[in-house]
Formats: C-alpha cells, structure tokens, sequence
C-alpha cells in the first residue's frame, strides 16, 4: 500500500539543503559541527519515522515534480531502499562524531567543504536509496558521483588529483551507461517505477534487446560496486582522509552501487526475466572471480588502508553474487551482507583512521604491539575482524550463511566454496594484523613515548559500530529491523523460486 | 591633399560643371523615382558621389566645412529618423508598421497642393529619409577610409 | 535581345572577374572590377531591369570602385598574388 | 542551339560563382579576397536577374495611370530583391575596407601568410 | 497593443539604435541606459508575446497592411517566442554585467558600440521572427555586419579573425541568398508559409532541392557546423570580453534556429531527409562535430578558445536534434538552443569576471581562483557542470531529450556520441575546476606540487594575491543565469510541455 | 588554401550547373516566378498606390520593411566604419 508523504523528500532535502548552511558557517567550527550534527541527526530521526510504515507494508512515497514527460522526481521509502537509507543515516551519525575528532587531531584543511560535501553526498546517497524510479535513481546516482568528488581530492596533492580523476572517468562513465539504458527504456516507454517483480515483463523473448540493457544498465551500477576489472578507481580513492574512505567504503558510494545492482537486477529486470535470459551468470561468475582476486590482492598490501579497500571490492562482489543468485535466501543475505559489511567494514576504517591521528602510522608492517597502546581501537578491530571471517556470531556470519544457502538453494555449488574461500581470505588478511598488534612486539623499534587511545570522539564511535557487528549477528532486529526488512524484500521479489 | 596644386581647368570644370551636374541628377533620380528608374539609394549613391568627386579633386573644398563628418553622422541619422519615424507614425495612427496609408497626409497635400495620395506622400518621404541617410553614411564611409594615416598616432 | 551580344557580355564578365583576380596590380584589380560590374549593370539593363542597372553602377561599380581605391591608395600597390 | 541559348547565362554565372568563392578562400591577399566577394555577389545579383526575365516583358514602368498587365512586363519583384543585395554588398565591402585599413595600418600587410607570419615574431 | 506585438520585438531595437550613437555623442554613459532601456523593453515584449502565444495561439503581423504574399509577414509562433525571449534575456543579462568592461574595452566609443548591440540584436530578433526568406537574409546581414565589426577591436589577432569571420559568413550569407533564390524560381513566392503550401502540392524538383543544399551551407556556416566552424574559435577568442560574452551564447543559436525554421515552416514534413538528403548531413556532421569540438577543447589552454571548442560540440548537438527532423528532434535542438545559450552565457560571463579581476585567460593561470573569487568560480561551475550534463541541471535534459529522439529512430550511434561527449567536456571543464579549486596560488603553495606550480608561473600572467569578486552588477547576473541553468532543468517539462510541443 | 579554393570553386560551379538544369527556360511565361507575387504586384500597384515605377512601389512600399531592413544595414556599415576607424582622442566628440 503506498500513500503519499512528504517523509522520503524531506530525508533527502535535510542533508542537502542543510550542507549550504554548513558551507556558511565554516568561520565557527564549533557551530558549523553542531549542525552538522544536529543534521545527522535529524536525518536519522526521518528516516527511523517511516521505518514503522514499512515494516507494516505502509510505503511512503513523495512525488515532487516531473523531469520529463511521464517521468517523475519521486522517492518511496519501500523496504529495500529504507535498508540502505536506514543504515547510510545511522552511520552518517557516527562518522560525523568521529570526523570532528579524526579532522581537528590532523588539523585538515577546508573543513568546511569537507563537512558540506559530506552531508551533500549523504544526502545524495539517501536519494539513491529512496528513489521510486529509474531516471531519479540516475539523478541522485550522478549527484553522489559529484558530491564525493571533493571528498576525494580534499588532500589536493598530485596522488589526490590523479585519483580524483580516475574516480570521475570510471563513475561518471559508470553513470552515463545507466543514462544510456534509462533513455533507451524511456523511449520504449516502459515505466521505469521499481517494482518487485521487475518492469521489463514486456521485454520477454526479446534476448538481444534484454541483454544489451543489461549491459548497459548492470555495466553502470557495477562501477560502483567496484566489481573487477572496473574496482581500480576504489583504492586510488584512499587518498583522501579516512572518514571520507569509511564512508565511500560503508555508507555512500559503493553501497550505492550494490544497492544499484539490487534496483536494477531485482526492481526493474525482475527475477523471472533474468533467468530466462541467462544474463545473471555473466554477473555471477565475475563477482565470484572478484571475491577471491581481490582478496588475494589485498593480502599482498602493506598498506593499511589499501588491504582495507580490496577487502571491500571483495565483500562487495559477495553483494553482487547474492543478488545474481537470484534466490529468496541470497537475496536476503545480500541485504543483510549490505548492512553488516557496512557497519564492520567502517570499524575497520575509524580504527585505521584513528591509529592514524595518533601515531601517522599507516603500514601494517609498522602496527607491531600497537594493541598495548590503544586497546580499544585494537579491540573494535578484532571484533571486526572476526566478523569479515565471519565467524559466529557475528552479523557477517549470519549474512554468510544465508548467502551460502542461497548458492545452495540455486544449485550452484560453486558459489558456496567462492564463499568459504572469501572468508578463510579474510581471515587470512585481517588477523595478522591483529596477531601483530596484541602479541608482537618489534624487537628493532620501540614506541617513542605513551600514545594511548585517540579522542573519545573517535573512539566512541568506532566502539559503537565493533558492538554492532557483534549485536546484529545475535540480533539483526535490533533496533531499525533489518532482518525484517531483507526478507521482507526477498520474499516479495524471489518468489518464484 | 593639401599640397596638391589645383588646375584652373581642372578646377572650373569639377566645381562648375561636374558637381552640379552630378547633384542634380541625384536630386532627379530622387524626385522621379515613382516614374523612371531610381530611388533613394541610387539618389543618396549619387549624390555622395558628387561629393567625394569633389573633395578627392579639389583642395580646401566648401563641401568639407559644409558637410564636416558630425554634420554627415546627422544627416545620416536624420534620415533613418525620417524612414524609421513614419512606420512608427503609422503604429500610432493605428495601422501596422509602416503602413502610410493611415497616416493623415493631407494636411501636407493641402500645403502643397501635387495631388498625391497618402501612399504617394509616405513613398517620397521614405524615399528622402533612404536618400539622406544613404548620402550621409556612404559620403562618411569614404571619407574615413580615404583619410592618410599619421604614423605618429597610435591606435589602441 | 541578341543572345550572342549576351554571350560576348558574359564572357567579358569572366573575363574582368578572372583578371581581377589574377592581375597583382591592386589598382589594375580594382578597374577591373569597376568594369565588371559595369558589364553586370549593362546585362541587367539589357534584361529589362533598369533600376537594378541603376543602383549596380551608382553603387556596385561607382561607390564600390571609389571606396576601394579609397582604401587600397594607403596601401603598397602590389599584392602577393 | 536553342537549348543553348536558353542556359547559357546559367552556366556563365556558375562559372562567375567558382571564381568569386576561389578569390574568396584560395587567395592569400585579403583585398583578393574582397574583391572575390563583390564578383561572388554580382553574379548573384546576375542570376536572381536572370530569373526574372519574361517573354515580350519589358521594363516595369507604367504610363500614368495605366493598368499593369502582367504579361506585358518582366518580374519586379527580383529586382526589388537585387537592390537590396546590391547594397548588402557595398555594406559589406565598406566595413571589410575599414578593416583592410586597420590591418595595414598594424601590420603593414594585406597578404593573410604574411600577417600570420608577423602575429607569430609577435609573441 | 497585442496585436503589435511581434514588431515591438525587433522595431524598438532598431529604431533606437539610430540614437545610440548620437546620444553617445553628448554623454558617453548614456549610451549604456539607452541600449538597457530598449533591451529590457524588447525583452519584455519577448516574454508578452510567449505569454500570448501560450494564451492564444500563434500571431501574424502584415507590414505595411500588406496581405502576404504581397508584403512581409511576422508570425510569432511558440518557438520564435520562446527563441526571442531567449536571446534577449541573455542579452539583457550580458549587456547589464559587460557595462563596465565596455567602458574599458571601447574608450571613446560607447555610443557607436551600444548601437553596435542593438543592431546585433534586432538583427537577430528580426531573424527569429520573420516569416518571409528575403526578410531573413536582410536581418542576416544586419546581425552579421554588426557582429563583425564588434569582434574586430580585440587587438591585432582580432582583426584578422574578424576579416575572416567576415569573408566567411558573407560567404554563408551569399549561399543562403542563392538557396533562396533557387526557392523563389521553384515556387515563385518568398513567404515561408506559402513556400511550404506551393513546396507541399508539387513534386520535388532539382532546383528546389539545390536550393536547400546551398540554403544549408549558408547557414551551416552561420551556426558553425563543423567543418564549416573554422571562422568561430578565433573569433570568440580575440575578440574583446564583452562582445564575446555577448555574441557567444546568442549568435549561433539563432543560425542553428533559421536552420530549425528551413525543417519547420518552409520545407514540407519529411522533404529535407527524403528528397534530398540534408537531415542526414547534419546528423552525420553533427555527431562528427560533437566529438571533434570536444576533443579539440581539451587541447586548448586559453580558456575562451576551450569554451569557443565547446560551442563547436555543443551546437553540433543542435544541428543533430534538427537533423533528427521528427517532433522529439526538434523539442530536444529548441531545449538545447535554450539550455546552451544560459550555460555559455554563464561561462563567458565568469570567464569576463575573472579577466575583468585578475587579467588571466589561461588555464594555468586560473589557479587557485576558487578561493579568490568564490562566487564566480561556483558560477563557472554549475555551467561547467551543466555542460557536462549532471543532472538535474538543464544540460542533462537536453542530452535526454536528444538521446531519446535518436533512439527513437534507432540511431545508436548518437547515443554512444551523446555519451562520449559527456565524458569529453567532463575532462575539459574538470581540467578547468581542478586547477581552479585545487592547486593553491604559488605563494602558499608548499613544494608538492611542482609540476603544476611551475606551470602556473610559465603562463606570464600575474598571479594576485589579493583579488575579490567583482562588483554586484557582474555578480548578479552571473548568479542568475547560473541559478537558471539549474532552475530551467528542474522545471524542463513546464518549457517542453507548454511551448516546444505545441511549437513543433 | 589554393588547393581548398579551387576545389570549392570547382564544387560551386558544379553545385549549380547541376541544379540549374532542372530551372524553368529563361523567359517562360509559365514559370512559377512569372505566375507568383511578381505580376500581381504589376497588376495592383496603379489601384493600389497609384505610381508608375512598380519597382519603386514594391520597394517603397509593399516590401518597404525590407528596404528598411536594408537602409539599415547602410546604417550598421557606417557605424561599423565609425567603429573600427575612429582615433582616440582626436575624434572623441564624434562618438
């Protein structure tokens, strides 16, 4: 049941109107991140508002204007999307908190841009998540492109520079793929409006023309989610300062592409579609290729933040995978998979960051006994760490087992090794470092003097999210019932199965 | 052109015979344009010509105090005024733009009394308006292009 | 009208034009295109339009020619081709 | 011969054409090139001329209050259309001569290679 | 007075441009009052007549009272409005915030140079709206003269650019004066209207079809269409900054419009692509321009001539929508017309705030404007990113209306073309804003940047230290033309539904 | 550029002889040219406005906005003149 609300326009609308008035105050620093803040919060409490509706089946749905004949600007908070809108605004909460501490430890530039741009993507990323139809998923998917832009190249320096322009050639081509096929379906005139069993029903039989949109459609959300060989833009993006990294790697932009291989597989070719015409396996096959190359490749980086991103190209081609399966049970845990590698992979990054404020450490190499220092951090890290192998209990293990099931449930027995190897791989690159970090000690170099946790700013949050890894694996309902929300998404659309 | 040294025949023969011939004919052309070949532009062509004839033979010619270059921008002006005005005069009347035949000429008529209709009036007034500005902008044009340049002064 | 007249004119039109532009004299150039357009205002008298004769020899073949011998005198005589 | 007699002029103005665009793109000097676009716009003027002829048509000029007969007279309108054209290119000519004037004047040249030639030792 | 209307468009324009000079004559900075006066007063008579035209349907205007064929017609129509109001509000925006840099640019003869604009525009208005061929050619040549003689005090390289560009486009008038004269043999009338009934009832003929060829020469050269653009990127970069501010976003767009007309109301539905092949050409040179101007802005390094390059591809992007010659073609070239002349007036307006502030027209020499002039260089960005064709900003709809009325066809390739050049003017334009958001100037720049800084102080332009915007009556029409690029996409549909579809 | 120059010069010539072949024989009474505006304006000028010269008439009147049109363009190509010759300084007053 849809009924109109101003709910899902006035989500999306807080974070980018209020990102003028963050840009205004950028000559009092502590005004300008109350606000920012308060404008987390704010989205956070719209967001959590609709949750109730659509857990009832209740979706609200605002319609603002027409962007081109037929077509128009229209957000719907249906479960799919409020999963994603849900977990981007909690999270955008908690990086704010630690971005203060991680920015005024570094003493950054442009803070100002920084927190403005911030809120601009996160609202951008809540667009993406709630728009009822293909063009405004376009619209907000090239905007979020923009948005992060300045995030990445807010070092400035040539590295920086250069990363943001390979971020820009592969998203913005990304962008204008999905464009492409969006035109093409506008000028069929098919109703792009998402809707769980797809929209292309009209299209079936006609194998060539289904598979060119998928090319084009799959082909541009795929960028995003940095399915290889199209991921190298994802660690050259590590340039930019960590929050920026926690967020593009948890929250916005990537989820923003597997959430876009939700929308376009599941919402608009539609279950049914995609298995008559085979296209799925394509995707499948080169997901399950990404999920172990990368975590191979990310064995090999010294570099922290580097092994931490191939590690993301890695879980989000888990992502992928699931929703290529095509089942109830991958689907579902896709969507868990989505939600808890956000939130234990932006562990991962505040600790790196915050290992950064206080030691300008950044090599895995150079962490030996650095548990002793910031035992906390280290703490929250192991916790993560243990979820990424997705050991039980944690959520990634939950979200694991349903994935794997799902291959099952598919007969594709192959996946489900592609998934064991992918967690034993994780294993295999994160807990050396926390081996290192509680148990080595570096015979060649001492700790110049007592470091200790960073702020509590940074250490709060980072907390907070090490917890939730381990409370959404025993308990995935707790508190924006997601659990509910992916089987309530899986069982709409994979029926059939 | 100021060093340049005059024939006597040369000189009686340009301004005594030439130039009023040619301006004569230019008003001709101008004033029976209704009823033989010519018009305004052939008028306001010709009688430019006369005067750059003149002033390209003649030194320290009347015709330069007479027609000096800020008098030619007005004549030029005064013209398009006289073109331009009447279709506005005809907008005013009520018309459409430049349709003289509601324009009430004739109390003109009455002044001077040549039997002519509205349209016949608003024809030659148009025709002198083309006329004067064509003489003046043309006559302009020459006499800018035809000036020697001093190397001293600096363009910007 | 006598076609062959018309021809011998038109043949003097391309004439006048070719030599307008082949000759490196500009002066020479210049006279060549006041006649030309001087043999254009003949043909369009012969064709029965005399105001176009007119204005193509006050204005095509006089005012043209004078403006451009105008503009050409502060210049070298001589062009590159 | 009578078809000849018929095109002719058509084929002499295409020729008159060729000319005046190869003066107008093919020669370095630019009084060339001016000169190029007065032949160009003459044989124009030529050819809408051309159009207007009609059989047993004379001049369009009636007697004094006179009825016009169409067939008596050739078509007013192209030459109507011809003055205008004719004045569009004295216009023309006049603003490209103002240029010329200032074109020699900076560089002391008309020819286009040399005047390139000159802005390049320039900067 | 409605029914006046369409002569108050361009008349006052003219008319007034006679005073121009002589009020110049007495006071100097009168002149500037004048032209603002009478173009605010045509641009609101613009914005009446697409009121009325919404209203009531298309307006026609006898001049003289003559019925036409006799005498010349004016329709006003749905897209001449919406064309007229256009060009004049851009002008009046351009011609508002190029004041002062006039008063530098054209010491001692402000009063010839206002007249100059208001010929330039009449000149175009009368184009937009005329009905008759001859009519158009005449107001072609008014626009044309004008618009030479505006580019020609930019300096020595200036003037040859502007002998050229005079050589070229009356080479373009001179064509466009031939095709009319073969229509005029083939149909024995020159109202476009009639033209179009006559052209309708008979067989295609050679000569008919010759005259369009040349008739789209003509104007191929006027609206630049590659290969026949080879007069513009010199002439938009030496010409002064407040005449190419001006000529930049308007001149082009109304050729590309004479196009449109020629497919609209002079050549029966379908003849320009089946009797003789001319909708082809300019999908075909279209798609090559589109790609050959982007390609060709991404080597230049003075920022006019990037921008010149970029008015190659983008009307490219016109000439393909007109080339389309369907409904969805014409809304998406008309869309364009619009959106492309709010973003390069936007740009060039920035690009004259900042050469009015700091003198830099290079590239390298733009570094670190972001911080220096915060609001121009946000301005030159929403245009910048409109050009690329972000949503939801105007160019973004144009590429979707013009994509969806190539598919529509099966023309792929043009989607794969509208796609390319997206990315295109995406590396031209960043290449511009990173260098003028990212690169700090040389003064606090602290040795990581090398490179660049080195380049920064190769370009001989002067880096300042301390620059501010510029003065309200530059920044507020920057501001707004920047703010209507965005507003005019949000709002495309109300423009496509209420005045191209009815129009086309 | 010579190359260029006459292989535009060569395709114009051709253009047009190709598209004049098809044109009506110079002088047919029937061609549309002949049948169009063109005579009406002969027979209307003398009821109409009542002067002998139809090309005065036409040109003064029933297309006088084109005459206007072009007096204008008289009008741009002297002040263009004026622009581009004008010295500063000397000649201030006069602009």
């Amino acid at each position: 049941m849809i009924e109109s609300s101003p709910l899902p326009a006035l989500a999306v609308a807080v974070p980018l109107i209020g990102a003028a008035l963050v840009a205004a105050l950028g000559s009092m620093p502590n005004v300008r991140e109350c606000v920012s803040i308060a404008l987390a919060l704010a989205t956070l409490g719209l967001v959590v508002s609709m949750l109730p509706g659509t857990t009832d089946g209740r979706v609200a749905e605002a319609t603002l204007l027409e962007l081109s004949p037929g077509i128009n600007l229209a957000l719907r908070a249906d479960a799919a999307g409020m999963l994603f809108a849900t977990l981007a605004s909690f999270l955008w909460v908690l990086t704010t908190v630690y971005s203060i501490g991680y920015m005024r430890g570094l003493e950054e530039q442009k803070q100002s841009r920084f927190y403005a741009a911030f809120a601009l993507s996160v609202g951008a990323a809540l667009g993406v998540a709630l728009a009822a139809n293909l063009l405004t998923f376009v619209l907000f998917y090239e905007l979020l492109t923009l948005f992060t832009y300045p995030l990445v190249i807010h070092r400035e320096s040539d590295e920086a520079i250069r990363a943001g322009r390979k971020y820009l050639l592969y998203t913005l081509s990304g962008g204008l793929a999905l464009l492409g096929g969006t035109v093409w379906l506008a000028q069929m005139g098919i109703d792009t409006t998402f809707s769980e069993g797809g929209v292309l029903g009209s299209l079936t039989g006609r194998d060539g023309t289904v598979w060119a949109l998928f090319v084009l459609l799959a082909g541009g959300v795929i960028v995003k989610a940095a399915v290889m060989p199209l991921h190298s833009w994802l660690p050259a993006a590590m340039v930019a300062p960590t929050p920026v990294s926690a967020l593009l790697h948890a929250v916005a932009v990537v989820k923003a592409g597997v959430f876009g291989v939700v929308r376009v597989l599941i919402f608009v070719f539609g279950v049914d579609l995609l298995r008559d015409t085979g296209a799925w396996q394509v995707l499948a096959i080169g997901a399950a290729a990404t999920v172990v190359l990368a975590s191979l490749l990310a064995l090999r980086h010294d570099n922290l933040k580097r092994r931490l991103a191939y590690s993301t190209v890695s879980h989000l081609s888990y992502i992928v995978l699931g929703v290529a399966l095509l089942g109830p049970l991958a689907l579902t845990g896709a969507l868990l998979h989505l939600v808890g590698h956000g939130v234990t992979k932006i562990t991962l990054f505040f600790c790196a960051g915050a290992i950064h404020v206080r030691t300008h450490r950044e090599n895995v190499s150079e962490l030996d006994g650095i548990g002793k220092q910031m035992p906390v951090t280290m703490g929250a890290f192991a916790l993560a760490s243990l979820s990424m192998a997705g050991i039980p209990p944690f959520v990634l293990f939950a979200s694991k087992w349903y994935l794997g099931a799902g291959a099952v449930d598919a007969s594709a027995i192959a996946f489900l090794f592609v998934y064991i190897a992918g967690g034993v791989l994780s294993a295999g690159y994160l807990f050396p470092i926390v081996a290192r970090a509680f148990w080595r000690s570096s015979p060649s170099f001492t700790w110049s003097g007592w470091h200790g946790e960073a702020s509590l700013k940074m250490v709060a949050p980072l907390l907070v999210t090490g917890l939730l890894a381990l409370v959404w694996g025993i308990a995935p309902n707790l508190p924006f019932s997601f659990f509910s929300l992916a089987t309530q998404v899986a069982n709409g659309t994979g029926g059939g199965a | 052109m100021t060093d340049r040294h005059d024939s006597v025949l040369l000189h009686f023969v340009v301004r005594a015979v030439m130039v009023p011939a040619i301006l004569l004919f230019g008003l001709y052309v101008l004033v029976h344009g209704d009823a033989s070949p010519g018009g305004g532009f052939q008028a306001g062509a010709i009688l430019a010509g006369g005067l750059i004839l003149s002033r390209l033979s003649l030194s320290g010619d009347e015709g330069r105090r007479l027609f000096s270059r800020p008098r030619l921008v007005m004549i030029a002006v005064l013209g398009m005024f006289l073109y331009a005005g009447t279709g506005v005069a005809a907008m005013l009347a009520g018309g459409d733009y430049l349709d003289y035949g509601v324009i009430a000429f004739e109390s003109i008529d009455r002044i001077l009394p040549i039997g002519l209709g509205r349209r016949e009036i608003g024809i030659f007034i148009i025709e002198v308006g083309v006329t004067l500005a064509v003489f003046g902008t043309l006559a302009l044009v020459v006499d800018y292009l035809t000036e020697p340049h001093d190397p001293e002064e600096t363009e910007g | 009208m006598v076609w062959e007249l018309e021809l011998a004119l038109y043949g003097l039109l391309v004439l006048t034009s070719v030599i307008a532009l082949w000759v490196r004299d500009l002066l020479a150039a210049v006279a060549s295109l006041t006649v030309y357009s001087f043999i254009a205002g003949t043909l369009m008298a012969l064709m029965g339009a005399v105001d176009v004769a007119l204005t193509e020899i006050a204005l095509g073949a006089g005012v043209t020619g004078v403006m451009l011998i105008g503009g050409i005198s502060l210049m070298r005589r001589r062009s590159s081709d | 011969m009578e078809e000849v007699a018929a095109r002719f002029p058509y084929f002499m103005i295409a020729i008159l054409l060729g000319v005046g665009v190869w003066g107008m793109v093919g020669k370095r000097s630019l009084v060339k090139k001016l000169i190029g676009l007065n032949v160009l716009q003459s044989a124009i003027i030529l050819f809408f001329i051309n159009g207007s002829i009609r059989e047993g048509g004379t001049v369009p000029i009636l007697f004094h209050g006179e009825h016009g007969n169409a067939e008596d007279f050739v078509n007013p309108l192209p030459h109507v259309l011809m003055l205008t054209a004719i004045v569009v290119a004295v216009a023309v000519t006049a603003v490209a001569l103002a240029f010329l004037t200032r074109i020699y004047r900076e560089f002391g040249t008309v020819d286009e290679a040399e005047i390139l030639s000159e802005m390049e030792r320039q900067t | 007075m409605a029914d006046q209307l369409p002569a108050l468009i361009p008349v006052p324009l003219l008319v007034l441009s006679i005073l121009a000079p002589m009020v110049g004559l007495w006071r100097q900075k009168l002149a500037f009052w004048l032209a603002i006066a009478t173009i605010a007063f045509s641009t609101a008579m613009s914005g009446w007549a697409l009121a009325h035209v919404i209203a009531h349907g298309p307006m026609t205007y006898k001049f003289g009272g003559w019925e036409p064929p006799i005498g010349i017609e004016y329709v006003v129509d749905h897209v001449a409005a919406f064309v007229s109001l256009i060009v004049m509000a851009v002008a009046l925006a351009v011609v508002v915030a190029t004041r002062r840099m006039a008063e530098q640019e054209m010491q001692g003869r402000q009063g010839l140079y206002y007249s100059l604009v208001l010929l330039l525009l009449g000149g175009l208005t009368g184009m937009v709206v005329t009905a008759d061929l001859f009519n158009l050619f005449v107001f072609l040549e008014i626009s044309s003269l004008a618009g030479y003689a505006l580019v020609f005090l930019g300096g020595r390289k200036g003037m040859l650019a502007a002998y050229r560009y005079l050589i070229l486009g009356t080479l373009g008038g001179a064509f466009y004066l031939l095709g009319v004269a073969f229509l005029y043999f083939g149909t024995g009338t020159l109202n476009m209207a009639d033209t179009l009934a006559i052209l309708s009832a008979s067989e295609a003929t050679t000569a008919i079809s010759a005259g369009a060829v040349f008739i789209f020469i003509g104007l191929g050269l006027k609206m630049a269409l590659v290969p026949l653009h080879l007069w513009l990127p010199d002439a938009y970069t030496f010409s002064p900054s407040s005449v190419n501010t001006l000529i930049a976003p308007i001149m082009t767009k109304v050729g590309a419009y004479a196009m449109l007309r020629m497919f609209l109301s002079v050549f029966p539905d379908g003849y320009l692509v089946d009797e003789v092949p001319i909708g082809q050409a300019l999908v075909v040179l279209g798609a090559i321009g589109v790609v050959f101007g982007a390609a060709a802005a991404f080597r230049q390094q003075d920022i006019r001539r990037l921008l010149a390059y970029s008015s190659v591809s983008q009307l490219a992007f016109i000439a393909i929508g007109i080339g389309l010659a369907t409904p969805a073609g014409f809304v998406a070239a008309l869309l364009h017309i619009m959106n492309h002349a709010l973003m390069k007036g936007t740009l060039f307006l920035a690009v004259m705030a900042v050469r009015m502030q700091t003198g830099a027209t290079e590239v390298p020499a733009l570094t670190g404007l972001g911080r220096r002039l915060p609001i121009t260089t946000a301005a030159f960005t929403v245009g910048a990113i409109a050009m690329v064709g972000i949503p939801p900003t105007a160019g973004f709809f144009s590429k979707w209306y013009l994509s969806i009325a190539a598919l529509e066809q099966d023309l792929w390739v043009i989607l794969a073309v509208v796609l390319i050049s997206s990315l295109l003017s995406a590396a031209y334009l960043f290449r511009v804003l990173e260098r003028a958001y990212l690169v700090h100037s040389p003064a606090d720049m602290d040795g990581t940047n090398d490179e660049l800084e080195g380049e920064a102080r190769r370009s001989r332009i002067p880096l300042l230290s301390t620059t501010w915007e510029p003065k309200i009556d530059v920044l507020l029409p920057l501001v707004l033309l920047a703010a209507s690029t965005i507003l005019l996409g949000v709002f495309n549909v109300a423009v496509v539904r209420h005045v191209l579809e009815p129009g086309t | 550029m010579r190359a260029l120059g006459i292989m535009l010069a060569v395709a114009t010539t051709a253009l047009f002889v190709a598209a004049s072949w098809d044109l009506p024989d110079r002088g047919d009474p029937h061609a549309p040219a002949n049948v169009g505006v063109g005579p009406e304006y002969i027979e209307r000028t003398e009821e109409d406005i009542g002067i002998e010269n139809v090309v005065s008439a036409v040109l003064a009147d029933y297309r006088s906005y084109d005459t206007l049109g072009e007096t204008f363009v008289i009008f741009t190509a002297g002040v263009a003149v004026l622009f581009v010759l004008i010295r500063r300084g000397r000649d201030d007053r006069q602009a």
